[in-house]
């Protein structure tokens, strides 16, 4: 079959992607098994009150242990686990996937799936105004130098390297809880009920400042430090010399630096997305914030074993799937990557 | 060496410098100038701070000030041992892989891509969860978030590993009879170490942030105090909805200190190690 | 007949990261003509690529303005402001074609794109279409293949890369070409099919004059009118293309002309009384 | 005299690299014949396959077929190979760890010898390499390769070779990256060596001047193919193969027409 080189990268990655995957899913049933108890005991140790009649505790453990295979090789329990989260994926059936929560005998997905979108709804707009924002400012002080960039840079690199959670443990004491401005605490006033009214979406927005403050202001430092040297770099090299040597004008200048510093910095973000969503899930925690952070916070809270584990892996798929993304805007975007491929087929 | 009496000469690198040194030597020596306990219960909840409670107290009446400097010396602690462990491991992946090529290179390159795309606070809950609270000592702890975050070394030393095996002074070694294990050590690792410094202060600060991050959701080491632990506390006893700064404030402000300090030293390093950067004037 | 460019005590220096002053070039004098090449021979190090930017008024920080005059159609250029010399001079009347021909065009643009870009800087009232139409009529008249205004930088070959940077470096018929050691980097059949585009060029009256900077001097023979020798930031001696070559007058001259005549295939073989080898 | 074995021969040599789609054959099925005390140069452009071929003589890289016999014998013990068989590298600068002294990087090269030497008369024979190679052992023994100049350096990496003595020396473009007025005195001082020490020396590089001013016999390669091995002058003034017909009427020389008709 004749595939453009595009398309052929395209393939690659998909099959890198699933070969991560599977690697994931294998990974969040074997990380849980590391320790010394295995997840029936630490669900029973949970049930077990002085009061629950042994033989009812015994016949629960029982059928526990037939749920989660406890008494079958650990590459039966494997398999089985692999087989019932990829079948329950591919027919869209969550409870398959996730199973169920012991602690509160519901499915897990009842819990997952209300979370997600207040922590998709957090990450996805934050990560993208602040990859742009970023930038251009990274770029402009790159270029500009100066007072801009001395002001700018040390600014940058504080935001950068303070963590998530003090930035929004400063932003909660002193824009929720000294000054009152914002709300401190949760996701939308708590005599609210959801639905599209205006009321109750502009509380949600209300709401939202803080957390996202919180975020963008560590991810814009982030990403302005990084295209700042990428484009001190790229102000650099023979091309911008050669332009510049034909009369190119500066915002020539500019935009070709800005686009060949935009792939490096790409290729920096699908490098650091997995530690940055990991450092914002606890941004949740501290505002009280619905998503699958504060879920984590409660599961871990509650010994809710089943639920902390499909957490990890809906987080770890939702990173891979926006690590994917940027690996193909990055094919698209850079000529290279496809002569590459095409090199492969010579 | 020149380089550096330049990192010396460069103020923001003398200020980090200094900063992280400082709260070093305070979380080293603090014993001998404040005594007290950060568990015993030495007054009531939620004290203000006054004289005798410089930075208050917690809601279970511990002096928050003991308490902070303890916690300083955990972090410190976490993040020198788990630094060590994920730049070591690091630097012989990367070193191995990039100088062998072939087959082991390629194992080892999917095995830093695996850990780079899966988030490893993602990891570091599975696996701290698993343990049980009996199970985390401070040294589990730093053990597991060394085994984490190497990757990220890893990939950076391979790749100069890979450019520098094929210079020439490598090939004038293995003239000489060297072998390996001497090679690596002798004409890789010698021009990999001024990024390994910086990876090293990186991994140090990774290695305090990824503490207070584990321990803020609960699962941080039963043995000590630490910065995170504090800011858990704080969290479950909602000081911060209740306003009382000094319980989670002075903690925040401490990790703040030392990531940025560790950052700017990093980053003042760069200017004067990394060439392509020091174009720029 | 007058000169096109002349330059006159021209001196450039730079600022290293200690404040240091440099001067790479300290006062150097001479005249182009009309249809002339003038060939600079120096090792690595002698100032040679700093010289273009002086030659072209170019000034960009850490590289300074020291003293001298770079005249051309009777106006000092070095006295231009910035946006003058950019758009009246860089590239139209003065142009270059650099050394690293190799990462000198941008990579992520279409030489088409590129190509295009450099002329509207200069003419912004053409369009697009005009463009692409002169530069495929440029190209076929210059003897590349205008198929490959279509690709990127990463799709051609080195010897390509620089046929189509001297493409572009003539675009606007410049009075004045400056080419820094066009072919260093590439291998000897290469090298010499861009020479002959150069002279062709020339020959056709696409470019007025050249200066060419090398340090291969059998080279700079077959091309130059005129040669300086630089050394050090300085020419110790300039003159006649066979006067340099063949009787050069300075002690820095005739050591370099005695290393290239001592090691070519025209010249003696060394003393083979003392070898013992024997074809086989 | 070419009675007895060659000193090294080789037949149907091949390398490549890569395998599948990638795979390239850098040197294709090469014979040749080097004879004791020979000098040889390996003329060809980059990419030609001139430098993996002198790699497989230094045992820096497996051919993946053919044989290649030095004095009659495969390579078996590497180490006892590096005795007979050293390099001088293109790159003086690249050539020596910026992270040790001259003394220190000298004293390497004892890794390869059997004999056992006291410190003392290491440091002798050390003393001796460098004086012989028109360095000052004082002034540069205890110096970095940093604080030395490009021909400097190209020296030092002489002087190595004078304290190992190897049969065969391989020079790969030993004077291409230093300045023109020294060049010559290295080659000077290269072949000098090859006297004391009776050795046979490849050269390696695309100047077919130098092949011409030194050599015995002259190997052109083009595309991993040996398509001439003769004598220079035989070689300059009538070549065999259509490549080298190309190649030398491509270099730009002093008393050629070359581009257009003579002044």
């Amino acid at each position: 079959m004749h595939m453009s080189p595009l398309q052929k990268y395209f393939f690659s990655r998909v099959w890198w992607y699933l070969g991560t995957l599977l690697v994931a899913i294998c990974l969040n049933f074997i990380l849980p098994r590391l320790g010394p108890s295995n997840p029936v005991d630490t669900i029973m140790a949970h049930i077990k009150t002085p009061g629950l009649d042994p033989k009812i505790a015994h016949k629960m453990e029982e059928r526990l242990r037939i749920r989660f295979n406890i008494d079958k090789p650990l590459h039966v329990q494997l398999g089985m686990y692999v087989y019932h989260t990829i079948k329950g994926f591919v027919t869209l059936d969550m409870d398959e996937a996730f199973g169920d929560s012991y602690m509160h005998n519901k499915p897990v997905w009842a819990y997952i799936g209300p979370a997600l979108p207040w922590t998709l709804g957090l990450q996805i707009p934050t990560l993208v105004i602040g990859y742009i924002l970023g930038n251009i400012l990274g770029a402009l002080a790159a270029y500009k130098r100066g007072i801009f960039d001395k002001l700018f840079y040390p600014m940058s690199l504080f935001f950068t390297s303070v963590p998530y959670f003090c930035v929004a443990i400063f932003l909660v004491y002193i824009f929720g809880i000294s000054l009152e401005w914002f709300p401190a605490m949760n996701a939308y006033g708590e005599s609210l009920s959801p639905s599209w009214s205006i009321t109750y979406v502009s509380d949600v927005l209300y709401h939202y400042t803080l957390p996202f403050m919180a975020m963008f202001l560590v991810y814009v430092g982030g990403q302005a430090i990084g295209m700042r040297s990428m484009s001190i770099y790229e102000l650099g090299t023979d091309y911008v010399k050669y332009a510049k040597m034909l009369g190119s004008s500066e915002g020539q200048i500019v935009r070709y630096v800005f686009r060949n510093a935009m792939l490096p910095q790409l290729t920096g973000l699908a490098l650091a997305l997995g530690m940055m969503v990991g450092g914002a899930l606890l941004i949740e925690i501290v505002f009280s914030y619905p998503g699958v952070g504060s879920l984590f916070y409660t599961s871990i809270k509650e010994n809710d074993y089943p639920v902390l584990q499909a957490g990890a892996l809906i987080v770890t798929i939702c990173v891979l799937i926006a690590n994917f993304i940027v690996d193909i805007l990055i094919g698209i975007l850079d000529p290279r990557i496809r002569v590459a491929q095409e090199g492969e087929n010579a | 060496m020149r380089q550096f009496t330049l990192l010396f000469k460069n103020p923001s690198f003398l200020i980090s410098f200094v900063v992280f040194f400082g709260l070093v030597l305070v979380g080293l020596l603090f014993p001998i100038f404040v005594h007290g306990s950060p568990v015993d219960r030495l007054g009531c909840p939620f004290e203000a701070p006054t004289a005798h409670f410089l930075l208050g107290t917690n809601e279970e009446g511990q002096d928050m000030f003991v308490r902070l400097l303890f916690g300083l010396r955990s972090s410190l602690y976490v993040g020198l041992f788990a630094g060590t462990i994920a730049t070591v491991l690091g630097v012989v992946i990367g070193l191995i892989g990039g100088y062998k090529g072939g087959l082991l290179d390629n194992v080892l390159t999917m095995l830093t891509n695996l850990f780079i795309v899966i988030p490893s606070l993602v990891v570091l809950i599975l696996i701290s969860n698993s343990l049980g609270p009996k199970g985390r000592s401070l040294e589990v702890v730093s053990i597991i978030i060394g085994a984490t975050c190497w990757a990220w070394t890893a990939r950076a030393v391979r790749a100069q590993a890979q450019s520098l095996k094929m210079r020439d002074h490598v090939n004038l070694a293995k003239l000489n009879g060297y072998g390996t294990t001497s090679i690596i050590l002798m004409q890789i690792l010698p021009y990999t170490l001024s990024y390994v410094f910086m990876a090293f202060i990186i991994q140090m600060a990774t290695g305090i942030l990824e503490e207070a991050a584990i321990s803020m959701m609960g699962l941080g080491p039963y043995d000590s105090v630490t910065l995170g632990f504090i800011l858990n506390n704080a969290q479950k006893a909602e000081a911060l909805v209740n306003g009382d700064w000094w319980s989670f404030i002075p903690a925040a402000v401490l990790v703040t200190l030392l990531q940025y300090s560790l950052f700017v030293m990093n980053t003042s390093m760069e200017t004067i190690f990394n060439p392509r950067l020091r174009k720029e004037e | 007949m007058a000169p096109i460019l002349k330059i006159d005590n021209l001196a450039v220096h730079y600022k290293t990261r200690f404040g240091q002053q440099v001067h790479a070039v300290k006062g150097v004098s001479f005249e182009l003509e009309q249809g002339k090449t003038f060939g600079i021979a120096g090792e690595s190090g002698c100032g040679k690529s700093t010289l273009v930017n002086g030659l072209m008024a170019l000034f960009m920080p850490p590289l300074f303005y020291t003293h001298g005059s770079v005249i051309i159609d009777g106006e000092d250029i070095t006295k231009f402001d910035k946006e003058r010399l950019r758009i009246n001079i860089l590239g139209k009347v003065i142009s270059m074609i650099p050394q690293g021909a190799l990462n000198s065009l941008n990579p992520t643009r279409k030489v088409k794109d590129f190509a295009t870009d450099v002329m509207l800087n200069h003419h912004p009232e053409m369009n697009k279409k005009e463009i692409h139409e002169l530069l495929r009529n440029r190209f076929a008249l210059i003897g590349l293949d205008p198929r490959v205004l279509n690709n990127y930088p990463v799709e051609l070959s080195g010897g390509m890369k620089q046929r189509v940077v001297i493409g572009i470096s003539t675009l606007m018929d410049p009075k004045v070409v400056i080419a820094d050691e066009p072919s260093s980097a590439l291998d000897v059949s290469t090298q010499k099919s861009v020479i002959k585009m150069l002279m062709d060029l020339m020959d056709k009256g696409i470019i007025g004059s050249m200066i060419f900077i090398t340090h291969e001097l059998p080279l700079l023979y077959h091309v130059a009118d005129d040669i300086a020798v630089m050394y050090e930031g300085k020419f110790v001696e300039v003159g006649k293309t066979d006067q340099i070559i063949f009787r050069p007058q300075h002690p820095y001259s005739r050591e370099l002309m005695d290393a290239i005549t001592k090691l070519s295939s025209e010249g003696e073989r060394y003393d083979a009384k003392d070898k013992k080898g024997v074809v086989a | 005299m070419a009675t007895g074995t060659p000193l090294i021969s080789a037949k149907g040599l091949t390398c490549t690299f890569g395998h599948g789609k990638k795979k390239f054959t850098a040197v294709n099925k090469v014979n040749y014949v080097i004879n004791d005390e020979e000098i040889i140069t390996i003329v060809g452009e980059s990419g030609s396959g001139k430098t993996t071929l002198a790699k497989m003589m230094l045992a820096l890289q497996k051919p993946a077929a053919g044989e290649l016999l030095f004095s009659g014998k495969a390579i078996t013990d590497k180490h006892e190979h590096w005795r007979k068989v050293q390099a001088v590298f293109q790159d003086p600068f690249a050539s020596f760890n910026q992270f040790f002294t001259v003394r220190s990087q000298l004293l390497a090269c004892f890794n390869l010898f059997t004999e056992k030497y006291t410190v003392d008369q290491k440091e002798l024979m050390i003393d001796k390499s460098l004086r012989s190679v028109n360095l000052d052992p004082d002034a540069v023994k205890e110096k970095y390769p940093f604080e030395l100049s490009g021909g400097q350096m190209q020296r030092l990496l002489i002087a190595r070779i004078f304290l190992i003595r190897p049969k065969i020396l391989i020079a790969d473009e030993p004077t291409s990256m230093i300045d023109a007025c020294s060049r010559a005195s290295i080659l000077d001082l290269l072949l000098d060596l090859k006297k004391e020490l009776k050795m046979c020396i490849i050269f390696i590089t695309h100047d077919i001047g130098l092949a011409h001013y030194v050599s015995d016999r002259v190997f052109v390669m083009c595309k991993g193919e040996i398509v001439e091995n003769d004598h220079p002058d035989k070689v300059i003034k009538d070549p065999q193969h259509p490549y080298t017909k190309k190649l030398l009427d491509d270099i730009p020389v002093l008393h050629k027409d070359w581009l257009r008709p003579a002044k």
